[in-house]
């Protein structure tokens, strides 16, 4: 199971009105925005620990942790860094580093 | 078919003609009885639409635009506090762009209270992004209303469609109603290809960076002067079915006139009465009736004044600080243009009674005075 | 163009009054416009109302003052309201009383006119004795003083608009129509 | 594999919500349950924000962004407009902020329960105005810090009991949840989705940046603030039948509750003792309602 | 005393330096901080005042026009949506008298969302009955607060003091504060005659019928023309005291222009840049910062532009379906007075950023054709 | 000669009032008590037309007339300015009608009431925006015809339970009262007039014009709608306090209340009956909270 | 005991702009609008029933009933003809008649 | 007139850090301007402000495009932000970091310099090891590297715009000032 968004997410090309709904209308999606970049500790899984839960998955305000293969993968390309899954897993399965590190 | 009806109801006609489905107003006088209308036929499944009974004007223009968003033909009446309680939802639905059609019934603003005529409750909307009618007869304002919504649905902008308390809200007189077929056949069914619809999920007016803003107004100002031209022909095409012509400005006896009146709302027809009056005395005076103020019809007035030696704008309504706005606005775009001296007088506010002899006075004045003058208050007391 | 206003008080019908007999009227082939006076009246406080009846359309749309003729429907008012103001000179003045018109004395400016519109309305069960509705016996006796309609216009306008009891109003018009008393 | 929440995303990642936002995870959940059969209609907000700038959204479902104080009449004219074309089924979803539910929406929140319209309104709380800078709002408890209300002015009286409020309208149904309670949350989404007419669903969403917490506490500080009853999770039907959802068995001292955040850390020993008092009080008058 | 400061905070120190008395806010962005330094003020006991903490801004504006009508100094602060949700207690403060003072940042109208410069918010409430002044710099900002309350009292109508989004409000610059003795001096203590008081007890504001509604306005409208001289005079007294000048306009080397542009706000401010620049390469431009437009100068810009032979205009703003708004009521103010070509050149819009290269791009253009336009929008993308 | 209200005549005869207003005598009863150390904030409601029109008033004490949605703000405002000037004795009272109060101001008054501001509000409450024409409001109560609500589609749902909505607000006093019961209403102003703070009374004003009543019964049906327990007369302090005024021993039947109206004449037995154990429902919930 | 009404009830005399304050700031009492004009039925006392318990006075909404002399006395100059106080007189003192009679 | 730009993140300070380098100018007898980028970023997100500094009034009321120097508060941001966007040739960049100039490469049109003011901040106590505050040492190093304004101004500065713990601030900022490394 892996997320799925069915908006495209190819960047929107606009030069100029022509290019313009005649209101904001939203064109395409926000997976256009990487927050990773926003992140400054990077949350790592360790599997050995992990046990499965998905409790980082539920709680995950982005939401930037997938479950691939039946396991929660994080998604560094919009995980901001915020630790709460690493907060929340009950094994302590979850630790992180400093990015740029 | 003819019948009698006061000027309120011609309004409720004019809705429930053009098949409107989400009905969302609040009451208030002169306005009540286009509410109380739409609410007995909506009841009596006279005409499908829902009808909520909001808690305040300001949600009443929300819900119609939140209705239109859907797609669905919005409509809303409303005077003077109403109308003003609903300032910043007007901007809303101007810049999102939706055909909501309002009626207005033109009531003076408080403090103190006053319910009778008075131009400057719609007036100081100018600036909202609506188109603006001003109507003159109860005919009018029940064809305005079904005009209103084919043209709004073409340039996407709202309408906005004003006339008189009492001198016409509250008057009776006999008005031709269209049959509903020929209705139907002149306004087709709204289908937007932008509206909330969960097979195509959209955000609409989020956040627009400088990036983006300009180009919105700018789309927004295209559409205005494209409405021109959609006026124009609405206007046509209606007359072929009706017999009867809506244009953006109505001249009576311009064509050779000295002095031109320029006027508005029920004060036009009273004017074309002492106008009749004035040439029986010789007097060659004509009456441009400003009948659409957004878009700004520049040219279309223009046309008529071009060789006229004078004008007089009468206006009921005033910009606190400038002039009467209709006289501000006229005197705009003829610079650069024209260089006809222009009289302006106030005169009506609060629903003071503009007689055929204060026109006339007016009119004489005019012709008189060669000088131009910003703001004559006619029959002040002092 | 023949102007006229009405005389009534809050609640009791007058701006009523007013449309039916411009209905009356435009059934007739008229031009008509009616109005209330703009005012904030009260329940039980004195209205006025209006009615402009021409051959071609009314474009004038100021307030009348100089109407033609004047109808009371209250005859109580007239010791509180100048029912004359601004009236013509030779006008008319058509109350609803009980009185015969020389009880009345206003001069003579104007011709009065009288009808028991009240007991008309009554016999025929339009309203109740406290309340009675006295448009349509009004606009007989209008149609019936004046001659600017005819009194099958009358009914004409009361079936198209008059609701309910059509025929007790025709009734009550054709029975003040026949009974107007004059001075 | 077990979850315990639907697992269909609608709202995407990418969107502009700070780290460890609480709001941005009460949409998450809703939206999982609502499902793609929805509208959105919201006000100025964080949220106006999170959603992400023009041309691009971070929601999978029509979305209106709506002036301040107009989420709840602005989804009564969506669903307005949707019934009238026969699209009956669509979930229409007024999402508010606190500031735009107690404050400057109130207004038409209430004609919109008065009326009985068909929409869920939820109001997600961060007990602030956030996206304006942190400033107070009627939800906002007392003792906290905003910058509106300086330490040491700090907030002078209670929370507007908005569920009560709501209750008095004797709307079909109203609830009270925490993004701490996930599978909470959903059961009442799951229940307004199947309800007709009015639900209100009042779900606290903690804020980092205006709460001054770690983003990592968002998930700990939703569930202090239910284990110290301030603020208790039920459900209440038809104005009347008050249901608790989670009952907490021994409730936590509000001191620990504090502890997480930037905003109490100015009360002293005696101001929390009051605020605690305050806190038991009211939760024994809500226990008396209890069915 | 020079201090570094930020606009907003420029109009909380005007404020609290006018001793107000009544605030009453809600915070909107880029408002925020006047009403946060403010709420802190008031809780520190710097400033002996009452501030409520309203639910919205119509609230904000009710209650200063209530305080106001009891005789104290109210003051409020706002943007965008909130000056457009007031707009209804705009008219009422305006016919009610009441001398209150408002600072709004100039932010672009929703939808879409956008907190950047924009000046429709507050142009688009120039018919409500409010002074207004645009604001360029922090000192401005902060002078205006002071000067605004001076000539509101004497002439019993309220000022806006408006400025623009971020390029002033979050723009830290230098300001000298003048000292508190000082404006003491030069505002002494608001005590109208006609008040909410127990002593004397009287409605204000009840039903005003046709008799007399009309009269209010024309006395409105005295006041507004008796505000010019007002203004001047408060200026020039200002002056005397802190040797900074204010005048309805400001011309920048104007005297011996061949083109002058007219202009407001912080485009005014860059264009005195732009126009150095100019002339530096020769060219003869001067710009004329109009500071006040209600009431509106026209006199005062006769004086400045009678022998130019070139005008043009930008506007952060646009009426829609007309043109931007300086540009219309400019030219209308010329009309049959002079005719000196305009060009009206719409920039800015949506906060987006107005460069010295763009004002001198428009100054060129401007140049380079002699005939008028009504409408060119500067840098648009297509 | 023993008086049991008080003797002064605030309120002028001379008034635009329909004959036998009861909105007009509760001011009369109003004023009496508070005396001429008051102001008055009203909105948009008959009111603005009874207090009659420029030149002239009909009360004795400073009158603001404001905005339909801003009664209580504008007596907010006033009360800050006076606060300022040290006129801390004034007694500032809202005047509002029940549109102007369970509709269209009911933001205004519930951010009042959340500042716990230091005023009175009183809504004279005629079930309907009557200064328009009738039509119905939030107040309305099921049943009733209005001109939005016509006799085949009457008023649905029930009247909006203000009261229960000001006690959510934890406000120090709330009540009902009702012209009919004149002393009953005095006491209950004398205790809103000695307590600071956020007072809230609900007066019931019978409107001959909106209710299709003769004139001649509007004390009759006042004290009808508290005999038949459509309208119980209670006090309540600080929002949990509750404790009634006038005690009703045998309740009336609803259809006595209704005999005299002409607005409730179209409702078949069954419709009345349905009426009837709504408000007998209602009584009982108020019950349970009396103390 | 006469109702007393401090404000005066003199007719206020306004030609223009000149002789009106700024704002609409009343000038004047109500007094000056005699309401008795509205009155379509006449109440009246007998005094030969009344028991002095005020309660026409207490509830006239006008208020046009004064006390002299201890005894309840209709104003007729205000008296709008509601007929509250003969339905809520506990003696039936009070009866009407038809004005204009 | 020197325009300069900094680069942050939602936060961290970098709107707060332009002032100090603007009150610094403005004690050392300058003109100054200062804001930051006008958008809606959150805590985490980069941000940018910015510093003009001048001789006369800055009436240039546009925003900064091309910046004399950058400062960049947290150098992670130099991986995903382009800190040298419309930076002039010949400009300087000042980066807080623990690192050398050279570890930067931005090619040879630009002057680096480093300094760690991280270290600096938590020496002195200014904020947390995790959210240190480094505003007043990055103003110290600026203050070296470009002579626009004194040392004594900068402190001056401080005592005016820093609300608490003047005296450490005055010591990182010196420390920086002494620290500065450049490439
Ligand atoms: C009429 C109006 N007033 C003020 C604002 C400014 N504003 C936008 S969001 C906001 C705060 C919202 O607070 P809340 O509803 O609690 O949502 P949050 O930001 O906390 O998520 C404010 C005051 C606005 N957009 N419109
Ligand atoms: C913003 C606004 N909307 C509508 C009105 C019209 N209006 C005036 S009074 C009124 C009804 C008032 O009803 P209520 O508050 O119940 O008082 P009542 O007239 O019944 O005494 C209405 C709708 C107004 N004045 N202002
Ligand atoms: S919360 Fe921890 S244990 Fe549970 S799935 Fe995530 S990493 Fe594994
Ligand atoms: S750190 Fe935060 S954003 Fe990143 S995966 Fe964990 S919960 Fe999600
Ligand atoms: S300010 Fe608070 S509510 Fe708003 S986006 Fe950031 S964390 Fe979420
Ligand atoms: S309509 Fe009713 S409330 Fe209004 S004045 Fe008449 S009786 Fe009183
Ligand atoms: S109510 Fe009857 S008995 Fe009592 S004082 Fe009046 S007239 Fe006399
Ligand atoms: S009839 Fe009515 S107005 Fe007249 S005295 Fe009796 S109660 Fe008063
Ligand atoms: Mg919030
Ligand atoms: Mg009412």
């Amino acid at each position: 199971m892996v997320i799925k968004f069915q908006k495209n997410d190819k960047p929107v090309k606009i030069t100029g009105a022509k290019d313009m709904p005649p209101m904001p209308a939203a064109l395409g999606s926000m997976l256009q925005n990487k927050t990773g970049s926003w992140r400054n500790v990077r949350p790592i899984i360790d599997y050995e620990k992990c046990i499965k839960c998905f409790i980082c998955w539920k709680i995950c305000p982005e939401p930037a942790i997938d479950i691939v293969d039946e396991l929660p993968v994080i998604n560094y390309d919009y995980c901001k860094g915020c630790l709460m899954c690493m907060e929340e897993c009950p094994k302590d399965a979850i630790s992180y580093e400093k990015e740029g590190k | 078919m003819k019948k009698t009806m006061m000027g309120n109801f011609a309004a409720s006609w004019g809705a429930q003609l053009s098949r409107v489905q989400v009905i969302a107003a609040y009451p208030i006088t002169p306005q009540t009885l286009i509410v109380e209308k739409l609410s007995e036929i909506v009841a009596d499944g006279e005409l499908d639409a829902k009808f909520i009974k909001v808690e305040s004007e300001h949600s009443a223009m929300a819900a119609c635009i939140g209705a239109s968003a859907t797609g669905a033909r919005a409509y809303t009446a409303t005077s003077a506090q109403g109308l003003a309680l609903m300032h910043e939802m007007l901007h809303w639905a101007g810049l999102a762009r939706l055909p909501i059609v309002m009626t207005n019934v033109n009531r003076a603003m408080a403090p103190g209270w006053s319910i009778w005529a008075d131009q400057n409750d719609s007036l100081s909307q100018r600036d909202t992004g609506w188109m603006q009618i001003y109507a003159s007869s109860a005919q009018d304002i029940l064809d305005s209303t079904i005009i209103g919504y084919k043209v709004s649905e073409q340039v996407l902008l709202p309408t906005l469609i004003s006339f008189d308390a009492f001198f016409l809200s509250h008057t009776v007189e006999v008005v031709d109603m269209p049959d509903i077929e020929l209705v139907d056949k002149y306004l087709p069914p709204y289908n937007p290809e932008y509206k909330l619809d969960v097979k195509d999920p959209r955000s609409f007016g989020a956040l627009t960076a400088e990036e983006y803003y300009y180009e919105f107004r700018y789309k927004m100002q295209e559409a205005m002067d494209k409405a021109v031209d959609v006026i124009k022909e609405a206007g046509k095409e209606y007359e072929k079915l009706t017999g009867r012509a809506y244009k953006l400005v109505h001249p009576y006896r311009c064509e050779d006139a000295d002095l031109i009146l320029v006027t508005s709302g029920t004060i036009a027809e009273t004017t074309n009465v002492a106008v009749d009056e004035l040439r029986a005395e010789g007097k060659k005076v004509g009456n441009l009736r400003i009948r659409v103020i957004r878009p700004y019809p520049k040219k279309e007035i223009l046309e008529v004044i071009k060789g006229v030696k004078k004008l007089a704008v009468i206006d009921r309504n005033i910009s606190p600080g400038y002039s009467g706005i209709f006289s501000q606005e006229l005197k705009s775009a003829l610079y650069n243009e024209v260089n006809i001296p222009v009289r302006s007088y106030i005169a009506g506010l609060g629903g003071r009674d503009v007689k055929i002899q204060d026109i006339k006075d007016m009119a004489n004045d005019a012709l008189k005075n060669d000088s131009p003058n910003d703001l004559i208050w006619k029959g002040v007391k002092l | 163009m023949i102007e006229i206003r009405m005389h009534g008080r809050g609640g009791q019908g007058a701006v009523k009054a007013s449309f039916v007999l411009a209905e009356a009227a435009f059934q007739g082939g008229k031009y008509v416009q009616a109005f209330p006076r703009f005012g904030v009246e009260r329940r039980g406080a004195p209205v006025e109302a209006f009615t402009r009846i021409d051959d071609k359309p009314v474009q004038i749309r100021s307030q009348i003052y100089n109407p033609d003729g004047v109808i009371v429907l209250d005859p109580t008012l007239i010791e509180v309201v100048d029912v004359t103001k601004g009236l013509k000179k030779g006008g008319w003045i058509l109350i609803n009383s009980d009185k015969k018109p020389e009880f009345y004395d206003f001069g003579d400016d104007y011709k009065v006119y009288t009808v028991d519109a009240t007991e008309i309305a009554v016999q025929n069960r339009l309203g109740s004795r406290t309340a009675p509705i006295v448009n349509t016996a009004i606009v007989g006796a209008f149609a019936k003083l004046t001659g600017i309609v005819k009194i099958d216009a009358v009914f004409k306008g009361i079936d198209n608009s008059i609701p309910r009891s059509q025929e007790a109003n025709k009734r009550a018009a054709k029975q003040a129509y026949d009974a107007i008393a004059s001075r | 594999m077990r979850l315990t929440i639907p697992e269909r995303e609608i709202m995407t990642p990418g969107h502009l919500a700070c780290q460890g936002c609480g709001g941005s995870l009460a949409m998450r959940y809703a939206l999982k349950v609502f499902g793609k059969d929805t509208m959105l209609s919201i006000p100025a907000c964080c949220w106006a924000v999170i959603d992400g700038a023009f041309p691009y959204t971070a929601v999978n479902v029509p979305l209106f962004h709506t002036a301040f104080e107009t989420a709840a009449i602005m989804a009564s004219g969506i669903k307005a407009g949707l019934m009238v074309q026969g699209k009956d089924t669509t979930n229409v979803v007024a999402w508010a902020g606190d500031g735009g539910t107690f404050d400057i929406g109130i207004q038409a929140l209430s004609g919109a329960a008065e009326r009985n319209d068909d929409i869920t309104y939820i109001v997600y709380d961060n007990e602030a105005y956030m996206n304006t800078g942190i400033q107070r709002s009627s939800a906002t408890p007392e003792g906290a810090w905003t910058t509106t209300t300086p330490v040491k002015h700090y907030k002078k009286g209670p929370k507007k009991n908005i569920v009560e409020i709501m209750a008095a309208h004797r709307i079909p149904y109203a609830a009270t949840a925490s993004v701490g309670y996930p599978e909470d949350f959903c059961k009442k989404l799951e229940k307004a989705k199947n309800t007709r007419g009015f639900k209100f669903i009042h779900v606290l969403a903690p804020c980092p940046t205006g709460w001054k917490s770690d983003p990592r506490y968002t998930i700990k500080l939703a569930k202090l603030a239910v284990q110290t009853n301030s603020f208790p999770l039920y459900e209440i039907t038809d104005g009347i039948h008050y249901k608790q959802s989670i009952k907490v068995k021994e409730r936590k001292s509000i001191k620990e509750y504090f502890k997480y955040q930037g905003r109490f850390k100015h009360l002293h020993e005696d101001e929390v003792q009051h605020l605690q008092n305050f806190i038991d009080e009211n939760y024994a008058l809500l226990e008396m309602k209890l069915e």
